[in-house]
Formats: structure tokens, C-alpha cells, sequence
């Protein structure tokens, strides 16, 4: 195993080129950080009847997520025990069973080997069943709906492995009825390493003015001044690094600024926002009318507000796909849930005119490190640390403004924590990033 | 939104005649060329209805016994656009601020299996074809998209504008990092 | 069985008029939507002759000066049918047990270069066509397979149907796990 | 030499009509036949005028500011021939000791998009096409370019004959070995 | 080099899933298995005259095999020792010599440099010819016009190394006649493990029923009440694995049975079986009537009765070239070989109706072990083993009925044998697998 | 690191065929040879104006070279220190300054950064400018018009590095008005080693008559009797081998041989001459009108006369990328100069007569070694090592006759030295190849 203290300098601020390009250090992400970590499933609204089941992958393995008969959801891996087929080649649906097409074995929605065929006559019903299985998901939890899951049993609940970060999605979360993920979801590609779109949505409100100048014009929404980075007021947001390498930047009042017919959303807000004050207070309804660039560690990303909802999925060192889904209220009414489709659609699906800006910068960022020179040498995302610090009264490490990289520095050092291969007992109890400043 | 996964021809078209088949393939063919010449705002004025519908759907893979029905009311899908969203996707190209685009990138699009009949309203047709878009950028990075379109296209003062435009790109996963040039 | 390695045209040919030639064009494009649109009985009952011989050669890497002869009584070809072999192919198809066409694969067919002649019989015509197939599959599952294809088309009552077929592949080493779609 | 890197149709294009641009169709069909075959000298006989200009330009990556004109005298170019540069070309291949191409390749030209317009000049037309070129060789090597052309033709006794050809390969960097083969 | 102590358990009846994944495997496979054992090359009938040629491949070498004027068959690397360019590129031919396009060396037909261009004015005439001889496959045997090679010159002889397999094998090579391969050989790829194609062929009689079940609908043979595994009975044939890896399953009387219309066949089986009863004995006359599906090790397969033999050409660890002839006897009538041919194209051509079904399943079986956590689980062929053993008339180990695993974990014994990079008298020195028990 | 000792055996006459395929050889070769030697960048010609840069790779890394507002010519890694992202996408062009268009940041014509758009109220005026400078090139110098870039800043001098070479390359180098690369270059692909072709324009007169026989016939030149070998004279020409690497091979009176119709140049070289041999003596007026094919070390390559230029970009261990541009003196007419250019195209463009034989052979010598036995196996290159010597009047190591491997041994020799990974120090100090032995 790789030594990663190098790799990380500066509490998250330097970062050596390798671990975008290097298949070792690849690799060595897939057993200490996709192989332990809890990563993003579904939301249950996509599995609303036992039996509905979806496929999706965690890391590079395949995994059909079920509805169970008494309403729970299982996870396991989309591989037949037998030989090693592929079992399941849908997206998603609704079965009483997964049956292989190779030699016919049949398993239930909980992976469990139920039918084999010409048993008696062949294994003479000596067959150990539960031996074949299939390789079940060692832990399958729900937060407020969002599912994810882990290979990791000795991980802890997901509720702490959110920590802090679930603190601040409830703003949106917890609202009455809850969310739902719009689907089926878009599909893509990008020859990129996963990490850097994840850091474009966790802490990049620095190149919005920037990469996507044209497409703020084009919009002609709330946000068309920013093209060009002709105005930014460091006062109009912030930006958040939770403990567990989850984190996001916030524009204040600006949830629905994107859309480029916004009303209906605003008077949602306006109508919903007190509902939120009175539940959860002041702080968590700012958050619910601001506009989000988050990520959940490791590889999940959304913008609340826009609304899209991302999953980077690893496919070697310098290649993803990237799934898109859009975020919406349960509550919301059909057309306005219809127009954050076609907002999200517009801006960040697969012709997406934003999506499109980030796509190319997010490949040349990781194509560069090709070079064997290039590659020796470092990156850097220092913004910001001098002045961030805690808060008196928001959890995590608290940036100023929404153009920072404070949430940047987050995902870095809990990705160091990871990749070094200690267990997670013995994480939790070393000591960790605090820097000795107060934010206002 | 019309989303299908698969497509079939009707029972029993009315196959347009040579004339028309004709005009029909001469406007894919010119109409891609406009689009390779990057004639955007001549393309839009010219070419299009002012309600045309400019559709491209996710596919998803599902099962043949899975009959959930798609397409009403989808959560996604590529294109989904208007006469105003088309203008909006081609004033942003207009700004001269898409970094991807400049320097200029290389985009081909092949017409092919040109095919028409009448369709239900008078003076409107339903024209198949199937498309290849090569896409060759920087110093090497190439892509294919492959599928098919349905147009329907009607005559107006004398000249066939397009009216819709369903394409399938035949790909669950597109294998590429956008799609977001014109079809 | 013909099986050549390389074909050519032959010395004088009778090209055919205008109106044969449209009607050829229709035929290869509309038999290849119906292809992509999976309809092989239809294709099977209203395409085809009784008598089709529909062939895609193995083609070998010989030097240009190995006189062997090619083609007769091969040893191998990817396909070699009659009429109830085609039909024996379509029935596996039909009893839904093809557990790799399920979902439903994407299989795209390009037909382009099309051109024709008379034929030494009356009322045959040959035609040369260059193909593409894009065949898509499961997530990310892509290939496309590329040549020529030499048609015998028969007029029979009104309609023209396919006589005879041979499919040049333009590959020694098939670059797919499988041919078994018709081209 | 014409070098441009990315072309435009002109302003008015005086479109053919439908008989010439049949006629042109026929043409390209045929000839890119004829190349497949590798009826080269033939090709050169029948199908190319004596002040032919046949020609493939480098096509440089810069950005849209930069207006440094392209084309004139340049230091680099794939094609650029007259007549007795293909015949040279044509002889070498004859010789029967081009090792590459013994056991033959298999190349095959794909024509689409065809369009074509009167030029200037009586009894001259502009065509466009574009063209798909499939290589494939020895056990598995395998590469595709892609284009489009334009195409001067003039009538001379009565055929059309090409008398210069402006190839542009969608590409910076070629991604093949050489493009030797004639488009 | 790899401890695969753990790789096979259980006697052959557990894999790890890393053997069909990665490349260091992989590589040690290309050392220990393809440069050290028999590797089919040819039959003899494709070399009729001398200076008759055809080039193919061992593991990743391409080799040009060549009739020698004296008769004899030798094979040499195709690939120029000056520096290196690939010499011969025609399938087949015939030729006095072979001359590299290069510098236009050229080598005779056992691989000798005979003439160097320039000698005189370049070489002043000293170049010391046997060292730039094509390196030649140290030893080319065959047997019963099977040819095979290997790079091993201290592995034991072809006899030795086919063993008992060689005893079954003649049941149809030692015919009056003897057979011959029709071609040229069919060429696709797959992306899969060269073993998985291998312990299908070797040891799948399960799948049948199952994966084939529009196949065998739609051919309308006497195999076609298997479909969905409606008929099986264990005693319609065995399965048996030999010491060397080889191994095969068959259907009695079967042998015509997949064959559309088979009343040709049947015919001249009917006719030639008594002769085969009189000449190799009661035994051997029941497996000229069986349908077989076999590999010989490590990856050459046939299915005896199809008629159709298979190579299976590595390409590294997740791809092969499939290269397909049909097997005859030399004997049949034109128009009986001819249908050998049509069923066999029909069936395991590159358009056949079970070779798209098993294309399929080999490439899932492989695929899905690119995932990091599905690939550190295993795979299970443990059919049948509770009840495989020795046979008072049968070598090798014997397992019931054709649907069984007894000759894929024969196989896996094997490979872990020469993974172990042991030497072929260690190997034959040491004890082996050998069940306690008896089959009727 | 590789121990290098055993691949390049008998004083590079000898060379495992790994070298030509293994991946961890390749990345060796990235780090002591790509990142160490001199690199060819550009002919200053091609950058005549302030601000003129245009964009090259060295090894793999992509770099800009530019011209500075005070004459000199700098170069830097084309990747932003911030995020990664490539700056600069163009060829060529000309520029105040270079802005990435991820965030903005803009860096200068000498690669410091400039511009940090929202530097005040995002970085508080806090940001450490040279730090975030885009990486330089250590060294960048010409030698008479030709530039070259090192990473190694403890590497000898151009000048040093050129040696013996430059004192050759003056022949042409130092004609009055000395030379210019007309381009744009061509870019294509070739599927092989890059050494491969390196190796083929250093010392590769042998393959002439038999390789491009085809196209010696088709051109009908005075080179046209080579075609077939018919015709060779070991007095007609000869081989260096320098120092450090380089090197080439020299028909004399052949400058203009492959010319179809070469009046036009020889009329020019018969009026140029006299002033060489005025200015450099005889030797090199002979050189002068001769026709060479050489290999700067490690990846450049040119025929003298052609008059083509190469660079060889390595993009992995079987594959590069050829550029090609054509070499003209700068004072030749405007119609020399055109026909320069079309021989060139016609000889060695993309779709050159010439540059097909060689990509097909140079692709075919690389992937032979795919083979695993084959790759176990050893390439020669002896010819002529039995008479080359020193010479009395000429610098290096001197082959007899323009068919000769000399100068290919050099090469690998100094490929061996600088692989081993020892300092330039250490190199230089320690005794070299050196036959006892003169030629006259
Ligand atoms: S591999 Fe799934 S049943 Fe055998
Ligand atoms: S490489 Fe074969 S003769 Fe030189
Ligand atoms: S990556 Fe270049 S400015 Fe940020
Ligand atoms: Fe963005
Ligand atoms: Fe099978
Ligand atoms: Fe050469």
C-alpha cells in the first residue's frame, strides 16, 4: 500500500498530481475508500413497491438495490455465484426473482439462491445454498429517504458517517413530503479522474463567473452579472466543510436564480420557507433559499437549487460516468417539479449548456497529468484558508463567501484519512484539521 | 414529449412520391451542412417552425416483458426544447465566451436511409433518416454518435421547415462528455 | 455457395434507369428499417424470394499471387442459407428465450453507395450497396461492422424481393463476439 | 492551392437540377467503386481531367481571433497533385512490390450528403460529400476517416470528369499511418 | 511469481475470480502454461505438399507452421530476428521461402536465414547464420494428424502429455481414414478469459438446457425436448477428466442428434460404429456414438458429433480470438461433409445459433469481475463432486451423467499445477487427486 | 529502477526485445531519457515576433514555447498550476498572455502568473504568485537556429549535448542565411516503439532497396537503380556514430537524388557549394551535397537533401506520433522552396510514397515483441562492426558505406548510459566505446 503522506500537503491544500492520473493509487482508492465508504444508492422514491429493483454500481461493482417484500431495501452484488455472470441487465423494474441466463440458477430479491435447476439430478440436493449467495452489500441504510450502502460492515451508521452534513441537507431534506429523484437517470462519460468534478460541486464557486461566462449570458436569470466575474460580494454566501469530507458553498437568496423563468419556484420558496423557519429555524431556511454546489463523500454531488443531482462513477484512474437525476420536492406541484426537470436538463444534463463548460475543463484538468514532468508536480486550492475557521453557531470548518475552497481542503483531508488504511475507530479518535479562528 | 425507446414505422404509410422525397432529402442534406458550417442563426430562422419541438429522449434498458410505459410527463431527457430554448442554446454560442469551441472544433454529420410518407395533416410529412455525427476536437479526441430521427416537416410559403424532430441516439450510456450540438 | 475475397464490377455493365434504380434504393432502405425495427417475419414473408440465397463469406488473408481457388465447396462462411434456414434463425428469435436480445439491443444499419444493373435473367436486377451496422447493447456494449452487399432483386407480381445476397465484410478477424443479425 | 480549414457554402448556390445532380451522384458512386476495386488506372483514364488538382491540406488548430490567412503557398499538405503526380502514385502501386498492400487491404469508401451546384464556369459544377473511408488489413488493423469533399466536375464529351477535389479530413492529428489511398 | 496455493480450493472446485482478471495472472499464465505446454498448431490434411504454410498463434506468438520438403512439419516465431518486423502476414500458402519486407532477409521453410541482401558489400561476409534463424518451437509433434507445438524443450511428448485422453479421443481419430479439419477457420473475439470458453466446452453440459433454449427450439432435432431443462437423465452419459486437464462430457448415442436433418449422419455412423467396435472395442464404439463436448489443455475445445473444434487464442486477460473448423472424417461423402459443415456453421459459426448464445454469457462471466470487491470473491463448479470416482473400465475420474463439473475442476487441478511453475518431472512426481470411490 | 546492463549487449549491437514493448522500461525511458536529455522545440523561424508561441510536447508533457518581449525563448509546462487544466489549445498563434478557462487565471508569455480574477475579495491580496508560475523548462537554448528544452537544469549545454554532431549539422546549418522548417507540421500516428523509427532514419540505409523499391521505381530519379538492391557501392558514402547518440549515414553527391525532377536544386547546391567549402572546408562541402539520414538524440530525426524533419513523440510504449515538417535553406528561391515541400509530401508526408513503407514496417517490428516468447528473444544490429573505427579526419566513430549499422549502435549505447541513471557527471567521466581501429 501506497504512502499517501505526501500526497496531501498543507491540510488540504496541495495536492500532488499523481492521484489524478496513477493506477496504484487508483487502485489503492478502490479498497481503502469505494470499498468501505458509504456511497449513493437511490432515493426510495425509485423502488416505491416491493420487488421494484434498480441496478446501479458502487465503485466498479455492479449491485441490484431491491425493494424487499416487508419494505426494506437490500443491496447485492449483480454477479452469479455459479460462474460469475451477470444476472440482472435492466436498469431498473419490478421481479420475484433474478434469474441467470447461463445455467438457469434463480435467486429472490435478497440474493438468496432459490431455484436450481436439475437439482436433484445433478447435485443430488447436496447444494449448500446459503454458500451461494450473492455477495450481499454488508450494510443498506436510508437518510431521509436517500439510500446508500457499504461493503464495509465495521463502518459506522450512515447517520454518523454524515455527521455534520446531514445537519445542513435537512434544510432541504426535512422538509413536509420530503424529496424525490426524477429519473430515469442521463448517462454519460467523461475522461476524468472521479475526484475532480466532486471538487467542482463541493467547492468551486470560482469558476462559475468564468467557464460558464456564456451560458449566464445566454440564460438571462438572476445570474447573468456573475458572468465574466463582473460582480461578487464575498457577503453573499459562505461555504462549509463538514468533518467527514462532505461539504458545500452557498449563495445566499438565490435558490431559484437559475431558472430563467423562476417565478413559480420563487413563490414555492416564499410560500414553503416559513414552514422550514418554524422547523428546523433561521439558519437551516437561509440555507433552504440559497443555491448549493455541494458533495457527499466520496462521489455523490448535487446542486440544490438547480436542481441536479450527480453520481461520478470510478472507471479507472482517468475515466468516469456520470449519472444525473433532478432533485425536486414530493410537494411540489406537476409543473413546477416539470420546469426543474427542464432547468436541470438545460443547464446540467447531457447537452446541458453548463454541463457541457465543466465536462471539457474537468478532462484537461486530469489529461494534463499525462506527462511524466507534469505529473511530478503539484495543484493547489489555497483559497480562502486564511480566514476560514469554526462558527459560533454552524458545524464544520466555515469559508468565507461562496467562492472558496475551504470545502475543497474538507475532501482532501478526509481522503488522505482514508487512503492511509487505518481503521475507523482509529480515525475518529486521532485529532484533526481545527484551525484556532472564529468566523462571524 | 414524444420519448420512445424503439421505434416502429406505421401499419401502412403513405409513402410520399419521388417530387417530394426529393425536396425531403435535400433539406436533412442541406440542413446538415448549415449545421457543420456552424449557420446556427441562419439554421434556426430558416429552417425551423416557430413551434417546432426538438426532442431527444434518455433510453432506458428495460426488460421486453417490463411494460411500464415511457415517455408522458419524463424526469429526463437530452433535448426537450422549444423554438426559444433552441435560440438561447444558440446565443450562448454566439458570445464568443464557449472556451470549448474555440479553437473551432470539427463536427460532421452523415445522412443516411432518407425515408418520408405523408403524415395525418395535410401538407406535413414524416421523414426517417439515420445519422452519424463525428465529432473531432483538439489534438485528438474523436467521438461517434450513431441513431436515427424522425422529423416532421411542413411546407410553408413554399418551403419545408422543420416542425419536430425526435432523435434516438442509440446508446443507453452516451459515450461521450456532451451532446449538446445539434442533430 | 460464391465466395469471393474481393469483388469487382463487372466489365460492361447494364446500368438501370432512373426508376429502377429509385425503386432499388427503396427496397434496401425499407428492408433495412424493418430490420432495425426487428420485424423478420414480415421481412422474411414479403422480402424474400422462396428461393434466396443469402451469403457472408469467410474471407481469407492470402498473398496476391496464391491463385488458390476461393468459393467452392467452402469449409466455412458465416452464412450460407436457404429460405427455411432463415426461418429456422427467425423462429429462434421468436420463442423469447434469446436471453442476449432481452433487453433489447440497438442495431443500427446504414445503407449507402447504392447502384444497380441489370442482371442476365429478365427482370432481376444486381445491386451493389456499402452497409454500416451499429449495434449497441446492455450499458455500454458497442461495435459496428462494416463492407459491402451484392444483391440479386427479382421482380415478382409488382414487387422486387430479394433472390440472392452476398455480404462482404469488410474483416478477417470478425471484430464482434457474433454476426447473427442479417445485414 | 485551395487549403481551408473549415469551408462554407457559398452565399446563392445555384443548385443543380435533379437530372445533374443524379448524374453527379452516379458519379461519385461509381468512382468511388471503381477505387475500392483499386481500378486505379482506369480511375486516372476515364475519370479525371488532364489539368486535375487533387488536393488534401494540414488542417492547423488556432484559435477564431486568429486571422493569420491559411492556404497560400503553404509549407504542408497531404495531396497536392496534378495529374502526373497520381500517375506517378498509380505506378508505384503497379510495381507489384508494395509490401503493405500484399495481401490486399480492404478499404471501402462510404458517399453521402451529396449536393451539388453550377459553378462559375459553364458545364462546371461544385459538388459536395462528405465520405466515410474504412481500412481494414492484415489479421486486425483497423481505422476510419472522415470528411467531407469538394468536388469541381466538368463534362467533357459528354462525362463528368473530376478536375479538382479538395478533401478535408476531420482531423489534426491523422490517426492513422498514412493516408496514401485516394478519397 | 504468484502463489496460487489459494487461487484453486476444494480439488479444483473453487476459483478465485482474480485468475479471470488480472494481468499479472495473466502473465504468469503466458510463462507457465503457453511457453511450456502442447499448444494445437494444425492439422496435417491443411499441410498437404511441401513448402505448404499457415500461420497461427501460441499464446501471444505468432508462428508460421510450415510441411517441410522432407514431410516433416516444423514451426518457427514469425517475426524477423534482425529487427524484429512480422515476416509472413498471408492465412495460409505456399512458398519456398519466406522474405521479410524490411530488408528483405529471407528464411528458408524450417526458419533458417538463407539470404541477406548485400551480404558481401555490408557483411564483408561474416554474418554467423544460425544465430539469426527464426526461433523456432522447440518441439512439434503429432498425433493422428493432430499437430501441436511447444516452447518447452524439456516437456514431456505430445503422447505422454494428451494421456488418457488420447485413449478416448481415438475413439473418432482412429477411424479408417482418420479425419480432417475443413476451413479456413472462422475468426471473431471475445471479451473474455480464455478459460471460461475452455470449461465450457470442457465441462458444460448444464448450460445447455438452459442458455441454448431458443437454439434447441428453433433446430427442431431430437435435443430439442432439453429446452428449459424439461428432460435429463444422469444416465445418458458421464463426464470425465483426465490427469493432463483435458476432460469432456457425452450424450450417448447422440452424436447426429443436434444435426437439423441428421438421417445422413446417422447413416454412416450406423455404418462405421461396428467397424470401430471391432478395431478399439465396445467402450470406444459408445463414445463414437456419443455427442461430445471437450477441451484439450490448455486451450484448444471440439464438440465431437457438431462437428465443430475450437481455439481459443489469448489476448490478454479479459480477451481471445475464437478460431473455428470443422472436424470430418476424411471418409464421409462430399455431401455429408458439406452438412457437417452447414450444421456446424449454423450452430458455432460466427453466426451460429449456440456460439451468440455462449459469446454472451463468457463475456459477463468475465466482466463482471472488474469489480474490486466482487473479484476478491469466488467462483464454484463443485458439481457432482460428491460422487465422482474412479472406473474399473475408464481411465481417468469418471464423473455421472453428462451434466457435471468433474472435468472443470480437472481442469483448474491442472493450471494451478503448472501456475506453480514446478518442472514437469515435479509435477509428475507428486501425489494427485484421486477420490476414494468407485463409478458404476 | 531497471538494471539496464543486460539489454543492450556487444556495444549496442545486441537489444532485448522488451525494450521495444514493456511498460516499466517505457516509464524508465520517460524518466532518464525524456526528462533529462535535450529536446527538439521548434526553429526559431517559426517564431519570429513577440508573443509568437506555439505549442509541442516533450516526452509527454505539453509545452508552450514563446517569444519574449526581449528576443529570448521560453517554454513551460501548457498545464495551470491551480487546477491542472491546459491552458493553451491552439498550434500556434500569437499572445500577450495565456488564459486558462477554468477560473481565469492568466499567466504570461514567460508563464508567471499574471491574473487572478477576484484576487482581492477571494484571495485577501494574499496569493504567492511564483509559486503558482507554470512550470518552466529548465534550460532552453539554440544551436543555430534550432531550439531545444531540457528539465534537467544539471544538464550540459546544448552545445555540449549536440557534440560532435553540430560540428556535421553545420554542413548545413551554417549555410549564409542558414535555414527555416516550413510547417504547419503534419501529425499522424504510428502503432510502435518510438525508438523504432529513430533507429530507422540514424543508421538505416539498408532497408532503401528493398523497402521502398516500389517507390524508387515509381519516382524514376537518380536513386532509382537502388530499387531491388541492384545497385550498391560501399564507397558511395558512410556512417557516423557521435557521442552522445546521434548520428547518421551519408550518400555523397546525393543531396538532391530523390527529386523527380531536381535540376532546380542541384543548380543550387552547384551555386552554394563553393561558398560551404570556403567557409567549412572540404569535408563538409562534400557533406554538403550529400545526401543524409540522421537521428538527434533521443526522438529527432531528418534526411538531409528530402529534405524532411521528424520529431517522434513517444505516447506510450507502442505507439507515437510523427511530425513532419519540411527543412529549407532560407535563402533558396520561392520555387526551390515549393519543390522542397512537394518532395517532401510526396516522399514523407502523411501520404508519402516513402513514409508508408516505413510506418507499416516500424508497426510491425514493435508488435511482434506482443508475443511472450518472442519478447524473450534478442534484435541485432551488427552490420559493419567488424571495420567501423575512428577516422583521421572525421570526429565519432565512422562506418564504412551508407548501408552500415553504426551509427544504431551508437545510439543504444548512449540509450544504455543515460538509462542506468547515473549523473551526467558521471557519464561523461567513464571510459566509452572506442574499436581500435581506423578507417580510411
Ligand atoms: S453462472 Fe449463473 S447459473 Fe451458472
Ligand atoms: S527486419 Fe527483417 S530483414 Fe531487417
Ligand atoms: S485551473 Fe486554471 S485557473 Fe483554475
Ligand atoms: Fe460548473
Ligand atoms: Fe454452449
Ligand atoms: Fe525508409
Amino acid at each position: 500500500m501506497k504512502d499517501v503522506t505526501k500526497l496531501i500537503l498543507e491540510d488540504g491544500a496541495v495536492q500532488d498530481r499523481r492521484i489524478y492520473w496513477d493506477q496504484d493509487i487508483y487502485e489503492q482508492e478502490l479498497e481503502q475508500i469505494f470499498a468501505r465508504a458509504w456511497l449513493f444508492l437511490a432515493h426510495e422514491s425509485q423502488l416505491p413497491k416491493p420487488g421494484d429493483f434498480l441496478t446501479t454500481r458502487m465503485g466498479e461493482d455492479n449491485v441490484i438495490v431491491a425493494r424487499q417484500p416487508d419494505g426494506s431495501i437490500k443491496a447485492f452484488i449483480n454477479s452469479c455465484p455459479h460462474r460469475g455472470n451477470v444476472v440482472c441487465h435492466a436498469d431498473s423494474g419490478n421481479a420475484r426473482s433474478f434469474t441467470c441466463a447461463y445455467h438457469g440458477w434463480a435467486f429472490g430479491l435478497d440474493g438468496d439462491l432459490v431455484t436450481v435447476p436439475l437439482e436433484h439430478d445433478t447435485y443430488y440436493d447436496a447444494i449448500e445454498r446459503p454458500r451461494y449467495a450473492m455477495h450481499p452489500v454488508a450494510k443498506v441504510e436510508s437518510y431521509k429517504g436517500l439510500v446508500f450502502g457499504t461493503f464495509d460492515a465495521s463502518a459506522p451508521s450512515l447517520r454518523d458517517y454524515l455527521g455534520d452534513m446531514a445537519w445542513y441537507m435537512d434544510s432541504f431534506l426535512d422538509v413536509p413530503g420530503g424529496v424525490e429523484l426524477l429519473g430515469p437517470p442521463m448517462k454519460s462519460i467523461l475522461n476524468c479522474n472521479w475526484k475532480v468534478p466532486v471538487e467542482n460541486f463541493i467547492a468551486d464557486g470560482y469558476h462559475v463567473g468564468w467557464a460558464h461566462a456564456a451560458a449566464l449570458k445566454a440564460i438571462e436569470s438572476p445570474l447573468s452579472p456573475l458572468a465574466g466575474n463582473q460582480a461578487y460580494d464575498v457577503n453573499t454566501g459562505l461555504q462549509v466543510a463538514t468533518r467527514g469530507g462532505h461539504g458545500f458553498g452557498v449563495i445566499w437568496d438565490a435558490a431559484a436564480a437559475i431558472h430563467p423563468d423562476g417565478a413559480l419556484y420563487r413563490d414555492w420558496i416564499a410560500q414553503r420557507e416559513p414552514l422550514v423557519r418554524e422547523h428546523l429555524g433561521e439558519w437551516r431556511a437561509r440555507f433552504y433559499n440559497g443555491h448549493w454546489d455541494a458533495s457527499i463523500f466520496p462521489n455523490c454531488s448535487f446542486l440544490y437549487g438547480t436542481n441536479t443531482w450527480k453520481l461520478w462513477l470510478p472507471a479507472g484512474p482517468h475515466n468516469i460516468e456520470v449519472w444525473t437525476w433532478t432533485l425536486v420536492e414530493k410537494d411540489m406541484p406537476e409543473a413546477l417539479k416539470q420546469m426543474m426537470v427542464a432547468t436541470n436538463m438545460m443547464t446540467f444534463g447531457t447537452a446541458g449548456m453548463l454541463e457541457t463548460d465543466d465536462g471539457e475543463n474537468m478532462e484537461q484538468c486530469t489529461g494534463s497529468n499525462r506527462g511524466w514532468v507534469t505529473r511530478r508536480g503539484k495543484l493547489y486550492s489555497g483559497m480562502g484558508q486564511v480566514r476560514e475557521g469554526t462558527h459560533p453557531e454552524l458545524p464544520g470548518i466555515v469559508g468565507k463567501g461562496s467562492v472558496c475552497e475551504s470545502s475543497n481542503r474538507g475532501f482532501y483531508r478526509r481522503w488522505a484519512e482514508l487512503m492511509s488504511g487505518r481503521s475507523w475507530e482509529e480515525i475518529a479518535r486521532e485529532p484533526h484539521y481545527a484551525p484556532n479562528r472564529q468566523v462571524a | 414529449m414524444n420519448a420512445p425507446t424503439h421505434v416502429k414505422t406505421p401499419a401502412n404509410p403513405r409513402y410520399v412520391d419521388r417530387d417530394t422525397l426529393f425536396e425531403v432529402e435535400r433539406f436533412l442534406i442541406r440542413e446538415a451542412r448549415m449545421l457543420d458550417e456552424e449557420r446556427f442563426r441562419e439554421w434556426w430562422h430558416t429552417q425551423l417552425t416557430e413551434d417546432v419541438h426538438y426532442v431527444l429522449p434518455v433510453r432506458e434498458v428495460r426488460m421486453r416483458a417490463d411494460k411500464k410505459p415511457v415517455g408522458s410527463n419524463p424526469g429526463a431527457y437530452v433535448f426537450n426544447d422549444n423554438y426559444p430554448m433552441l435560440d438561447m442554446r444558440i446565443r450562448r454560442l454566439e458570445t464568443g465566451l464557449v472556451w470549448m469551441e474555440d479553437p473551432q472544433n470539427y463536427i460532421r454529420r452523415f445522412v443516411s436511409n432518407v425515408d418520408a410518407a405523408w403524415a395525418d395533416v395535410a401538407g406535413e410529412v414524416d421523414a426517417w433518416s439515420n445519422f452519424i455525427v463525428y465529432r473531432n476536437r483538439r489534438q485528438r479526441d474523436e467521438t461517434v454518435v450513431w441513431g436515427t430521427k424522425q422529423c416532421r416537416l411542413r411546407r410553408v410559403d413554399g418551403q419545408w421547415k422543420l416542425a419536430r424532430r425526435v432523435i434516438l441516439v442509440d446508446q443507453r450510456v452516451v459515450l461521450d462528455k456532451n451532446l449538446y450540438f445539434f442533430i
